[in-house]
Order: C-alpha cells, then structure tokens, then sequence
C-alpha cells in the first residue's frame, strides 16, 4: 500500500498537493469542480488585518509561459474572514493553512494572537514577500532582520501548537542565507518561492501594462528557479520540511520538486488554466512515485542529492 | 450568497464549424448538456495554443447562441476577432478539432417580469450576447430594438436570422462604410425617444459602454452592461478581473467581473477609475 | 530619414541589434548565414587569460519558453583569441564589442591590459556574472565590493578610449544598488540582463539534468525579469546607457526593452531556434519604431517611464 | 579552417508525406536544392511546435534519404521516433504542412576512395543514415554487410528498398521479437571475421556506439560513428553539443557535435567520460 502522507513541521497531511496561497480564493470557486477534501490542504489567500481594496486594473499579463500578476492582497481582512472564510472551509471538511501578510513585524504579531485561539487549522504560511511599510516598503523576505522580525513576531505569539511555514521571495541574492535566518526565528518550514518580480510593457500605449507597473511573474516559466531555490535550501537544511511551489502544472512537474526536496507542492497558476489541475497534478503524482519504484513519498523528498553512486 | 460557477462544466467539444463573418470568425461547438445551463449573457473560457503552448491563460468569449438538439447534444455558438497570439490560434483550428471549454460562466442579463421596451446596443463582436438575449425578450412579449456599431462594416457582426428577432435595427461605423456614420452614441437619444425605452442593455469596449451610460443616466433608463476586463482564470479565484462597483449600501467594492458579472448595473460601475482605485473603496488608503 | 544610431558611453552604433556574449560563437558560423556587418555590434563570447575545457555534459536542458545551460566559459583564452578571432571579425568588417570574464579583479586587469592596445574595438563588455575563486566561488556582480573590484581592475588598466560596460546579474537583492556601484568604479555602461540561476531535475534519472547541477535560465520565460531590471536602473539613472537582453526573439521584444530604458538590445537564446532571428530583429524593431511614429530610435528609449499625462 | 555551415539553407519546406513505419514516422520533406549539397550523416535542424510554442529550440534530425526530382525539386526523408513534445508534435503534423528547418547541417561519413568491405551498424532509428551511405559505398564498388539493433522488433527500421542495398542484413533484438536474440555486439566479431571488414559505421545510442568501438579497438578496424549530443542550435555557436576528442597532436578538446560531428572517428572520442571532463583536456583545470 503506497503512503502518500507527508508533513510539514507537526503538522501531517493526507497527500502533498496543495493549493497556492491567492490561487484558489475562498474556496467556494473551486469546491463546484472538486472537493476540497481531496487536497492535501487548502491555503488560503494571504489575509491581512484590515479590509484591502488590492490595486488598480489591470492587474495581470500574460507573459510567455507565465503571467505576471499585482493583486496587491485584496481581501476583507482577518475579523471578516474568520468569521466567514474558516467556517465555511471548516464546514467542508477542509484541511486548511491560513496564509497572513503585513505591514509591520506588529501586523504580524496581531494576526498571529487572533488566529492562536482558532481551531480547525493545520498550520499558518507566513507570507513575508510584502512591502514593510516601516521600511521604505522594502520586501520582508528580501533582508534578514526584517525576515526574523517578522517570523519572530508570529512565533511569540501564535502558542507552540501551530505550525509555522515563511513564504519566501526568490528575489534575494542569497535564499539560503533568508531561509536559515527564518528558522532561526522560529519557522518549523520554508514556503518556496513567491512569484518574481518582473514587467511587461504593453507596446500599444507604450507604458507598463499593469497599473502597479511591476507584478509577480509566475507560472512554468518560473519552474526552473523554483527548482534551484527548493535544491539549495534543502541541501544546506535537509532537516527543515520544504513546500514547493511555482510552475507546477503536472504530476511530472511536482515530482521535479519533491526530489529537490519539498515535502508538499502547491499549485497556482495552474489552477488558472484547469480548475482540477490539483486533482489531475495529486494523480499523477502518485503515480509517477509508483513508477519509479517507491513506496511512499516520503522515499522521494530529496532523492535527487543523493551521491552519484547510489542508484535506485 | 448564491453559490460560484454552480452550473460551470469543464469539457473536451468538438468544433463542429468554424466560418469567417466579415471580420470575425462564426464558430460552434458541441457541448453537450451545457446548453441546458447556458443563458444569454454567460460566457465560455477556452483554453488555447494546444499542446506545448506558452500561452497559459484560458480566453474568455460570450456566448452568442446555444441551440438544443436534443438526443444529439447541444451546440453553442461564439463569435471570435483574431486579435492576439491566443483567438489567432483558435480561429485557426479546423472542423472536428476538440476545444478545451469550461461553461457557462459568469451572471446573465436580468429578464424583465413583464414586458417592457428594451434597446440593445452592441458594439463590435459585442452584439454576439445581444441577439439570444433578443429572443427570450421577444418571447416575454418586449419590443426590441437594436443599435450596433463599429468602425467599419467589416467589424459589424449582425446575420440575417439574428436581424429577423429585433423589431428595428439600426447600424452605425466611424467611417460611415455602412448605416449611419458615427458613433451608437450618436443615434441613442432619437431612438430612445421614439420607442421610449425603459431598459438598455449593451455590450462592447468599455469606453462605448461608459458614453451609453451616461446617456441612460441622463435619461434616468436602467442600463446593463457586459463589460470586458481582462481575466486569468475566469471562475473567480485569481482577482485580476475586478472592477469598483458600488453596492446598495452605497460601499465601492472592487467586485470580481467573472462571477458577479460580466453583466452589471452601469449605474453601480465607477467609470471615471482608469488605472485607479476609486477614492474611499472598500478597504483602500 | 529614420535615425538608428544609438550610443553606450562613447561608443556609437549603426544601429541597436546586438548578438548576446556566448550566443554567436566565433561569429564564423553566422556568418554563413547573413553579413556581420549587418548587426550593430557582434558581441564576443566572454574571453577569459587561458583556454577553459567548460563543464561536463549535459550542458543544456530546455525548459517552458527558455532554456538552462552550463558552458562553463569554454574558449581559447585571450592570446589566441587576439591571434584568431578578433583579426578574422576586423576582416569581416563587423563593428566588435569584447566581452570578457575573469576569476579574480587581477585576472580582469590583465585582461584589460591586453586589449587597451587592441586596434578595431567599440566596447567592452565585462562580464562580472561569474564566480570569483578568491572568494568561495561568489559571483563577482553578486555583492557590491567585488562588483566594484572587478570593474575597478578593468578602469584602471583600460586607458581612456575603449567604454565599458559592465554586465550584471539579475540573482540580486537589489539590481539598482550593484548598477549604482559599478557606475562609481568606472563603468560607462550597464548590461541587463545575464541568465538567471536555474535548475533542471530529470526525472527519469531523478538527477539534475545538466553535469553542473545549476545552469542559467534564458529565453523569452525571464522577459519580465529583464524589463523590470532594464526599468530600475534606467529610473535610478536615466544618464547611463543600458545594453538590454533577455528573451528577446520579435521587434516588438526588443522594442519593450527599448521601452523601459535599454539603448541597445543583444540577442541570444533566440538565435539557437532561428539562425537569423537578429536581422528579423533588427527589422522588425524599425518597423515598430516608425508605425509608432519616432523619427530616431533615441526617442523611444525609455519612453514608459513619461508621466501618465503626456501622450505620444 | 573550413568553413562552417557553408552550404546550410534555412527554408520553409512542405510536408509531403508522414507514415507510421513500426515504433517510428517516416517522414518526406520537400526541400528544394538542398538536396544537392546533402551527405550521408547529415542532419537537418526542424523548429518544433509551431506559432506560440513553448519548445524555443529546434530537433535534429539524421537525413535518412533525400531524393532529387530535378524542376519538381528534392526531397528529404527523416525518420523520427515520437518521444517528447518537440517529436511528438512533429509526427502529428499533417501532409501539407510547412515545415521550418535548416540543412545540411554537420559534417558526413568519411568515403574510402578505394572499394573496401564496410560493416553499418545502426540502433533503432539510428539505421537511417545508414541507408544513403550504403548506396554511396556500393556505388563506390565495395561490399556492405549490415547490422540492425533494437530493443523490440517495432523499433527496426529496415524498408525493403534499404535492405536491397546491402550484401548482408543481420538483425538483433533484445527481446527476440525478430532475428538474432541479444544486441548488435553479440554478432559483430562473427561477422566482421567472416567478411573480412576493413570499417565500421555505426549510428545509434552512446552505449552501443561505445561497445562496437571497443570491438573495432581490439580488432584494429577503422570505426566512424555518427553520436547523439542534446543540441541547443545546431549550427556551433551554443557550445552545449560538446564531446572530449583526442586530435592528432594527442591534446583532448571539447568539440562541437554539431559541425565537427555528428560523425567522428570511434578511436579519437574520449568514451568514459559520463558527466566529465577527461583528466588533461585542453583547457581543464
Ligand atoms: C467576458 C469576456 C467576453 C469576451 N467575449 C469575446 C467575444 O465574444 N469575442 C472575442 O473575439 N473576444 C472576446 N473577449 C476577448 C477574448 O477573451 C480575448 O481577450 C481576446 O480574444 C484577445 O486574446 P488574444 O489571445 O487573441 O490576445 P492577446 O493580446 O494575446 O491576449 C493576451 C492576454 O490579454 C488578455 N486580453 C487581451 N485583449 C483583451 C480584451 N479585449 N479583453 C479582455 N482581455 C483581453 C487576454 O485574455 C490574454 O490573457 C471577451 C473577453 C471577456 C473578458
Ligand atoms: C545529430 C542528431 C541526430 C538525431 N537524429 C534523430 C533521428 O533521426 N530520429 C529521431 O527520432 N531523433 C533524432 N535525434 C533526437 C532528436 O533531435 C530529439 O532530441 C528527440 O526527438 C527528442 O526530442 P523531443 O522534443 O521529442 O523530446 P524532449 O525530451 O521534449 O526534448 C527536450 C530536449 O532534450 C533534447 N533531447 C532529448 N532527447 C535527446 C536525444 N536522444 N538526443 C539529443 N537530444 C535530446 C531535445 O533536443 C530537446 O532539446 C537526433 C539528435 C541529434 C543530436
Ligand atoms: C494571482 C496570484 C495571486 C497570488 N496571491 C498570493 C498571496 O496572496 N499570497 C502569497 O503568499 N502568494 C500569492 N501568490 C503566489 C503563489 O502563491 C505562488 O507562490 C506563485 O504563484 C508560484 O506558483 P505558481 O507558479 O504555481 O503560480 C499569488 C500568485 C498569483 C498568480
Ligand atoms: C548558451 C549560452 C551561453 C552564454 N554565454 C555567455 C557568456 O559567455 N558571457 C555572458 O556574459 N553571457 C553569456 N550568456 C548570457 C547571454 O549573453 C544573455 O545575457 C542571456 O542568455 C539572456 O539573453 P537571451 O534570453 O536572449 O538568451 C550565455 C547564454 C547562453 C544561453
Ligand atoms: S478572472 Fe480570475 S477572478 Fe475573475
Ligand atoms: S548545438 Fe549549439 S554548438 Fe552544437
């Protein structure tokens, strides 16, 4: 009998496919095509303390590939959505991760003591690739002391049970050093990656097609980074559980990330184009694991560091 | 809150035909059940490149038609501008080809209760969703009047079976090829007057949809519009189609256009925001 | 009369199509299949002091919309480049800009010295996307310091004449700050964008696919990546010229480049699928140009950057 | 040095023909002059995937046959085997198609200039430059015996016509679906021996190629083998096609499979070098 369960930190799951944060949106969309059951876990958008228009149209591109995208965390803000959101995904039976983002180390902190005392979750993706407004709106993630200020700022608050997974950006010069920093902090996981920061500029109006002018670029064309970055986290921290993500839209693609070392695999664009592509990618997984002769995945987490001598 | 994409269905069709109109390309699918579903204002997202494609976006077109033919599964009809990388390649595709489809999506254009007198305006492959919404108002015993523009005859999509279901017709292009020269906006006003209009509904560019409204506004005449913001996903989960709509509560919200539109109330649409979030939306400053 | 000339630092060209340094061999074999002279510079692969054997194979692995390699700098050192290469090219004709790396900020003086005195040069272009042995295999361009060293050891040993211009990574924290570094030590010109870190997992040996492991992504996938960096720096300094690349296969590629602020495009990957992409390049580009209603190509460069009021 | 490329054309060829023939596509290309300048062991580069495709690099292909129909113009014939998404999309292509490729690329067989007894050895779909070249050496007035390996007998490529072209055709299969049970290796010294073979030519997987050289090593026999190195651009200027060869001055280089092979002399190439670079190579350390 083949094992699929995986885990994050404390936290198990039935299988590694997940969705990506801001790639499912409530839930409810996607709960017409599946059941939410079948995931792995259902993350949630990032969620912040206060209501967010996000920003202006147009927010996306599509790019070759990819798309690029500038949302900007539109959402109702963490009281509306504990009070809607988690029931309802709750209700279904959900495997849930709550996905949370800020202004400030303190936004951080906020949020992580309104969702302690909440039940029914799995773990808490702590999205760090947002602007620190105190900080000429410099990306957490793209510092060390902002990075562990803000990590540091959920683990003192959020109470030993829940898992702490930090969400990283790739655009750093240095992932290993941001991701060592965060464990450091307090992470029980790493998140890899965010989108890359890009621009498409729309040759008709000759100006940059999206209103915020910059934009997250994700998708099959961001695969490869995401495959170096989950590769070089994992070798220099084998110990820390890794969920992968970025351009997987097959259970090939996923499989790619596993052996680079995620213990779980979220999908997001993907989704875009397949409403049951994490349906389609959670099967065919399995059976490219099978395939390849093994008995649970577990086996395969990593399996691409092994020496040169040591074949399967 | 009524629930998303509840009669959505994703599914292989097959391309049944697929001629060139003028401008535009007329082509039918074979659906299936979906035209069970489907009413006129809903839409159809295609996915398209084929295999191997860098083109990871599904493309969102109204439905122009459904036509049930019982035992032998429904077809649906849509009306395609060869514009960029992805409607190039699908009005490319030939006859017995199968499409990646997911429909029907989005809300449909509201129904009137009792009869009224309706003007449909549509501009470009815009008049597609006007003509089968035509019908289910004639059948509700409305007066139809239609006014469809475009720069050039070329680009006016209007067939003759489709002209049979509107009580008038009225065409209008900027370079005067065909019908009235100018704009719809141009001739709105005598039309509305002659029918007395009640209700408008319309579809094509924003900006042709933001000049109609403010006619109907002026008019104080319910206007719906399909309007057309560039999507990602199309079911509601990615955010990038949303557009200021102020609700009854007089709140501005950005309200995503796939799932509580495309058809809206152009009195609730902010107009004026291009590249901007209206000042004291929902959750903004 | 259309004007096509643009300018880095000193240096002018005929017109703005460029090969990629590593993407055009010696320049013989293009040469079969149009006239060098045809291009505005024939940019050289990067030259090193000695001959370098390059990495194992594989050395290549296509991903979404681009490609990962890992040459390794495989050439025949700066003597028998000087010997060879260079005297063929000045044979052709072609207007030559030099591209060269260095292990450590004295190999890249020496390499200077050995070309100040080189007759028949336009520019130089100085490759600092590569590992510096005296500092754990670093990559020069990663870190403001060796940015500068590098660049330093080049303007102190290159004499008045020859521009420089200096090529930079897109693996950084902060494109802009390493831009602004070089800028200081000399450099006259910026080159954006060199290949981003990337990995290929094949998953039927559950293995990296290339010997190196780590390869660099190109091709069209990292376009919005190249845009985005061509867009800060030319914001951060609009006076110095950006030779732009990165996935450039249309006119209407290189015009977005154009757009965000690059004087001159290099074409690489695109030439791999299509041998004489860089003269469809180059006209496609002046088609674009003209339908847009500029009289010179220096008009449109970083014409997305005006205010949103004035409309061309 | 000689000139690189100098007789490649890149051209819009059409589809003439595409047959299933076993496991592979035999697949006809209306090419024009370039059949003039096209050798045994030529290979053409074809873009794959078509308008807004993913694949941004092209697929080589050994030229099996090319045939010229004087005004009516020449034809090239390929053998592909559907494998990934590049050949995959190459064999669904349909007669009628344009196909965008550029040949002749590399360099050829070496030709004896007096009759000798030639042994081909071809791997599955590595048997199809063999089949010129067996012409070409008949016509040269020497004996050619041949040797066809595969693992199953779908994957012998061996038309009747080709067969006609030869002395002698031995076939092995790994799973002895058809002829000799075992590799190609099993048979060769018995019938090296019993024909007397002065050189072998062979074309095929990396191993295979790496056994036979071993035998034609031992046996002293000159050994040219066509290789298989994954190309980026065909045409020399990615340096990702490299392979170690030892030249005459005894210094072992990197060179490019693309225009210094695919054919190379068994003797010269540096086997065991998987994920390498050979101790001394020019350049290393
Ligand atoms: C609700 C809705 C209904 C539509 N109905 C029709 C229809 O009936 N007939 C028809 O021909 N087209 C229709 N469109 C536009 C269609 O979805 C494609 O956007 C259009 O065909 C351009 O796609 P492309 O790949 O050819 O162009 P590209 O420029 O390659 O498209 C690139 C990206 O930009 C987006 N985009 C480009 N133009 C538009 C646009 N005008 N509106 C929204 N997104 C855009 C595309 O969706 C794609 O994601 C509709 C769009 C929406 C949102
Ligand atoms: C000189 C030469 C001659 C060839 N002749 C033939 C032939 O006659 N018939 C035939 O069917 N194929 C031939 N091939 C292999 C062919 O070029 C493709 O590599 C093969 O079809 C796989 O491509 P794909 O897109 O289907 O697979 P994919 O796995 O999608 O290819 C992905 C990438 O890997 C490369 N790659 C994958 N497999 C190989 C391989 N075995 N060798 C080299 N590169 C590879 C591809 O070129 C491509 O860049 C030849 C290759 C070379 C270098
Ligand atoms: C439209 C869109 C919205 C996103 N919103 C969020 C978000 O709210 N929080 C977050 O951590 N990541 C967000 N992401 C990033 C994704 O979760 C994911 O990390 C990234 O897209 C790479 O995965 P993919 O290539 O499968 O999409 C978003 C991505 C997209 C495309
Ligand atoms: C095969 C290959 C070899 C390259 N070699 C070099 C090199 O020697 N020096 C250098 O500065 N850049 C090198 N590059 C990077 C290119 O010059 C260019 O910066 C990058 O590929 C992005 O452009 P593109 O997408 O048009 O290829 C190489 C790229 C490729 C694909
Ligand atoms: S298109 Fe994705 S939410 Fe509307
Ligand atoms: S394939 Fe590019 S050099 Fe040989």
């Amino acid at each position: 009998m083949f094992n699929y369960r995986t885990n994050l930190g404390q936290a198990e799951f039935e299988n590694p496919i997940f969705t990506a944060s801001g790639c499912a949106g409530s839930g409810k969309e996607l709960s017409q095509f599946f059941n939410l059951t079948e995931l792995g876990a259902v993350v949630t958008k990032s969620i912040m303390l206060k209501p967010r228009s996000g920003r202006a149209t147009p927010r996306m591109a599509e790019t070759p590939s990819g798309m690029l995208n500038s949302i900007g965390l539109q959402g109702p803000g963490i009281d509306q959505f504990l009070e809607v959101d988690i029931p309802w995904l709750r209700e279904q039976g959900a495997t849930i991760v709550v996905s949370i983002a800020g202004e400030s180390a303190e936004d951080y902190a906020v949020l992580a003591r309104k969702l302690r005392a909440v039940p029914g979750l799995a773990a808490l993706e702590v999205n760090i690739s947002c602007p620190n407004v105190e900080n000429r709106g410099q990306v957490f993630a793209c510092h060390p002391a902002s990075a562990r200020a803000a990590i540091e700022a959920v683990r003192r608050n959020i109470g030993g049970e829940l898992p702490i997974i930090a969400k990283l950006t790739p655009d750093v010069t240095s992932i290993v050093e941001i991701a060592q920093e965060v464990v450091a902090a307090g992470a029980d996981a790493i998140a890899l990656i965010n989108t890359v920061l890009g621009m498409v500029i729309d040759t008709n109006t000759m100006r940059p097609k999206l209103a915020g002018k910059t934009g997250g670029l994700s998708g099959p064309a961001i695969r490869p980074i995401a495959v170096r970055a989950i590769y070089q986290v994992h070798e220099a921290m084998p110990q820390v559980k890794i969920l992968g993500m970025g351009g997987v839209s097959s259970g090939r693609d996923a499989f790619e990330l596993i052996l680079a070392g995620a213990s779980a695999v979220s999908v997001g664009t993907a989704t875009f184009g397949n409403p049951t592509a994490v349906i389609k990618i959670k099967e065919e997984l399995k059976k490219e694991l099978i395939d390849h002769g093994f008995d649970s995945l577990r086996e395969a987490i990593g399996y691409a560091h092994r020496s040169e001598g040591n074949l399967k | 809150m009524k629930s998303i994409n509840s009669s959505a269905k994703h599914i292989m069709s097959e391309l049944v035909s697929n001629k060139k109109v003028g401008a535009y390309n007329h082509m039918v699918l074979a659906v299936g059940e979906i035209v069970n579903s489907a009413k006129p204002g809903n839409f159809v997202a295609i996915a398209v490149g084929g295999e191997s494609s860098q083109l990871v976006l599904r493309r969102a077109f109204a439905i122009y038609r459904t036509f049930d033919r019982g035992a032998s599964g429904g077809l649906l009809e849509i009306v395609v501008a060869p514009h960029g990388a992805g409607s190039i390649w699908l009005t490319n595709q030939v006859p017995g080809t199968k499409i990646d489809l997911i429909a029907p999506l989005g809300n449909a254009f509201g129904i009137p209760t009792e009869p009224v007198r309706a003007l449909l305006v549509g501009g470009g492959y815009g008049s597609a969703p006007l003509f089968g919404l035509s019908e289910v108002l004639k059948n509700r015993g409305c007066r139809v009047d239609m006014v469809l523009g475009a720069s050039t005859a070329m680009k006016i999509y209007a067939p003759l079976d489709g002209k049979r279901s509107v009580s008038s017709l009225t065409i209008t292009t900027e370079d005067g090829s065909t019908g009235t020269a100018g704009k719809v906006t141009d001739v709105l006003p005598e039309i509305i007057a002659a029918s007395q209009v009640d209700i408008i509904y319309s579809c094509g560019p924003m900006g042709m949809l933001e000049a109609i409204n403010k006619i109907a506004a002026d008019l104080n005449i319910v206007h719906q519009c399909s309007i057309e913001e560039s999507m990602a996903c199309g079911i509601g989960v990615c955010m990038t189609c949303v557009l200021p709509i102020k609700g009854e509560d007089g709140v501005i919200r950005m309200l995503r256009s796939c799932i509580d539109g495309p058809v809206v109330d152009g009195e609730t649409v902010i107009w004026d925001s291009k590249r901007t979030i209206p000042e004291g939306t929902w959750g903004s400053n």
